[in-house]
């Protein structure tokens, strides 16, 4: 393992650390936690507080969304290990501005578990507190039975629209019916050149050959559903963008906003000629693509990949919700 | 059998000092079929809880388990900070009431299941709380009864928690929680506190 | 070599595809070329062009700059290569809006060529262009008699002030000026964790042994001067900082903006830790840092390491320049 | 002796072919001191010449070397570029004086001067064409000229283009473009143009 750190148990407070003092116009500490706040206070003014978080080692997300018509507060577990709820009461506490505090929480077991606790401390407070639950990731088959599927870089889509509405003055009841209407109209999934190691575990979650590639991994080296040889861009379009098809069933003049997302080790170059082919597909299906974004976004630690996110624009103001002006560290569009 | 203050402060330390031990293994467990980070995490709750027992000296059974309740809320995170967290917590209140072993643990088990959702069969550590309350109630639990919770998990198919993104591929592997909460109830077993 | 693409030799054209397609609001692509020019017109009219270019490999550099507020188009060359002149002077003609073209080079004799020969098919177009050549990086030893030192991430802060001082209406002569005031305040150095793979090539510029990096590589595989065993990032700041320190001789109460930046294939995690090691060197130091930034600007396929940028703010207006609203894809702030 | 098309396009067919097939080789060179792409650089260049030629069907020597200037400096990029699509260049435009081999490599030489600023020693490709021209001028240009100009860069020290940052360690490797510059004359000589 090669990476740039120090203790590799200081790692989330010394990353906080430094994204602070980067861009302290962005983002406070609130005492003794890793949650971070939005500094522009007068931006949250009078409006229903959005948070999110969860484990690290997915950076940009989540403290780089913070900012006016995103997020009001988001807090940093340990390396792939959902915050505790103690940080998360902090945080939902400073983004309580007397209209509630809405959270967005990736589908993990331990996240649900501890936003629910972290709910219940601000039950006490009379905050009151409503959450919706990402589960964008088709790799995973869906059942009511199961945990149903993971939160992955959908999530970011998520935070914009329920940032965007957040901002324009949308009650608590509005943004978790909205989250809602939301939420099955994001669909991703994600393939991994190379897994990604956990700097206090040392090796990577799996091990990939030289020629060989996986998909449907997860992003915390959760294991996908085929490996197989290296192929061309080309035809890891055909195969995500095949799945996704196959769980939108979409049809010619549907509306589309796109995420490609890199994975963390993966270059710009890579993210372009991929996003080339996924659009040149997407046209050849007819399909509207009406905003597209590229970047690393979600990451996965060092783990070289990429995911594809399609969101179905069913209604107009979703679009504009993407649109909508946003300034944190990560995502600032005028 | 009640449990007494001291004897949970021996349980907890052969329980720190195992789970710390056992760090690496516990993260093995958790890499095919989870995120490969459970021993870290303990060991986190580990070091948690030795330090704010350290500090705090709790003066009877309610503060010492709340004390590590808090210690693993508030330091461990992920699925077993909130859940282990959660059931140290509801052995906390139950135990203003009583401090009959089985009594304690059953409400743990509850916190627990209330917590997480899941029931016996499910790939989880209810799978070794739940015959182990049991056991405890029926007044026969061994080291063997735990072991053979453990055990029993291998063939299970995960549908709660991480390890059910896997679905038939979680089959064949023991379930980390299931193991670190064997360690749980095996070092009660040596800290002298039956069932 | 695993990369997310398909023929390698189509790569250049393909991601730059992929770069409009995703984009449109903010670049076009010229007919023919891999150039790209600003979408948003008006914010050009009247004012004198600012374009840049060089192989590619950097991304976002140089196309993820072009927008109000910074570079009026970009030209990508080859992997690694710098641009032909034909695509530079296709540039310059839709850069220029009668007030001339001021071109930012990055000094490698390749990309000074290329450039000049584009001036020479302009000149003969009556359209006036001057330029500054890019040598931020220390690792080189400067001298008259050689090549002098490589452009490297510094180039980032050239093109936003000379963008900015372009967008408020500095005329050629003024921006000549103003670059060359600039130029001798920026430095740079960088440490490579791993090579970079030009997919052409199939294998890295240079191997470095899984508990090895490299000090002060350049941006193409150029080798650095010191290899030794992987060091905490402290370590790095102390040796790298180090280096910067002896260049500026800064001392207590100067003021620095400073740029951390990715080389492609390391997590912003660790980005992040740098920069507070850095940040807390630097502040004990007694350095006023009155602007970072983090993140990948000026990337090397897929190296992994990390560069460190000091730029002295000598001038109040420097700062300015840098906190001046811009709006491009990889960079944007009101 | 004079250069005739016919000759000149043999010449550039015989470059061309032996640039791709040393392509890898040429990029090996400049990879402990460039950045590994002077044989990726050069074989565009070759394709594009041959498309160029194939297509033009230049009608003179003029057109025919004007050509390949013109192939070189919008497909080639980097230094190469730039260098041989301005010697080609200046050859093409001396070429409307006189057709004088000796006269039109010296053209092409001094194009190559202005452009890139270098003088002999600084382990560039002008360290072949200098002494080539001057053999040329002489009328005694065999290949053992061309093969000690290449050598010869091996143990300069390089203080212009990519391998002058590498400073001393440029010492003891042979320079790509001197190496694809020795080509180009070996090639010329195959084709019986002597000088
Ligand atoms: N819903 C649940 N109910 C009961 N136990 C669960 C549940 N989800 C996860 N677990 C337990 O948590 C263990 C994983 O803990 P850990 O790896 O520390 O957390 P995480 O899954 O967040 O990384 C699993 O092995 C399982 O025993
Ligand atoms: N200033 C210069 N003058 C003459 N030749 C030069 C100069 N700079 C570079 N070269 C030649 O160019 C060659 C490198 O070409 P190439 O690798 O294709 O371009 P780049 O250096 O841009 O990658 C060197 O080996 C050297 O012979
Ligand atoms: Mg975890
Ligand atoms: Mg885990
Ligand atoms: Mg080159
Ligand atoms: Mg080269």
């Amino acid at each position: 393992m090669k990476k740039i750190m120090n203790d590799p148990q200081n790692i989330v407070p010394e990353m906080v650390a430094g994204l602070v003092q980067a861009y302290p116009q962005y983002v406070e500490r609130l005492p003794e936690t890793e949650a971070l706040v939005r500094h522009d206070k007068a931006s949250m003014a009078g409006k229903v507080g959005v948070i999110s978080g969860g484990g690290s080692g997915h950076e940009p997300t989540h403290a780089g969304f913070v900012g006016a018509g995103m997020l009001s507060a988001a807090v940093a577990g340990q390396v792939f290990t959902s915050p505790t709820p103690d940080q998360l009461y902090a945080a939902i506490k400073a983004a309580d501005h007397g209209k509630g505090v809405f959270m967005v929480i990736k589908n993990y077991s331990g996240d649900v578990m501890n936003f629910d606790m972290a709910k219940d401390m601000a039950d006490l407070d009379d905050i009151k507190v409503k959450s919706i639950v990402v589960d964008d990731d088709i790799a995973v088959e869906n059942s009511t039975y199961t945990q149903g599927r993971r939160g992955v870089a959908g999530t970011i889509f998520m935070h914009k629209i329920i940032g965007a509405a957040a901002d324009q003055g949308a009650s608590l009841d509005e943004l978790e019916a909205l989250a809602k209407k939301v939420m099955p109209n994001i669909k991703t999934i994600a393939v991994a050149l190379s897994g990604a190691t956990v700097p206090e575990v040392g090796k990577p979650g799996f091990d990939l050959a030289d020629d060989e590639i996986e998909y449907g991994v997860g992003i915390h080296g959760e294991p996908g559903y085929r490996k197989e040889k290296l192929q061309p861009s080309k035809a890891l379009v055909t195969e995500l963008l095949g799945r996704l098809k196959d769980e939108f069933k979409y049809q010619a003049g549907d509306h589309f906003a796109v995420l490609i997302n890199g994975m963390g080790a993966t270059p710009l170059m890579e993210q372009y000629v991929f996003t080339n082919d996924a659009l040149n597909q997407l046209a050849a299906d007819d399909i509207n693509v009406d905003f597209t974004k590229v970047g690393n976004y979600m990451t996965s630690l060092d783990m070289a990949g990429i995911s594809l996110t399609l969101f179905k624009l069913e209604d107009d103001a979703w679009l504009k919700g993407l649109q909508y002006p946003v300034d944190t560290i990560a995502w600032t569009q005028k | 059998m009640t449990l007494t203050l001291e004897d949970t402060l021996k349980w907890l330390h052969g329980f720190d000092a195992t789970v710390t031990a056992q760090k690496a293994y516990l993260s093995e467990l958790d890499t095919p079929i989870g995120d490969g980070d459970h021993g870290n995490n303990l060991a986190r709750g580990a070091a948690a809880i030795e330090d704010a027992l350290g500090k705090q000296e709790p003066a009877d059974l309610t503060a010492a388990l709340k004390t590590i309740a808090m210690a693993l809320v508030s330091k461990v995170g992920g699925a077993s900070g909130a859940l282990y967290g959660t059931a140290f917590l509801e052995m906390a209140k139950a135990s203003r009431e009583t401090q009959e072993v089985a009594d304690l643990l059953a409400a743990g088990l509850a916190g627990l299941q209330k917590r997480g959702g899941a029931t016996t069969g499910e790939k989880t550590m209810i799978d070794v709380w739940a015959p182990v309350v049991a056991a405890a109630k029926a007044g026969n639990l061994t080291t063997q009864v735990i072991d053979d919770a453990v055990q029993a998990t291998k063939p299970m198919k995960a549908t709660k928690g991480r390890a059910s993104y896997v679905g038939d591929n979680s089959i064949g592997h023991l379930d980390p929680g299931s193991v670190s909460s064997g360690y749980l109830f095996s070092e009660m077993l040596k800290a002298g506190v039956t069932a």
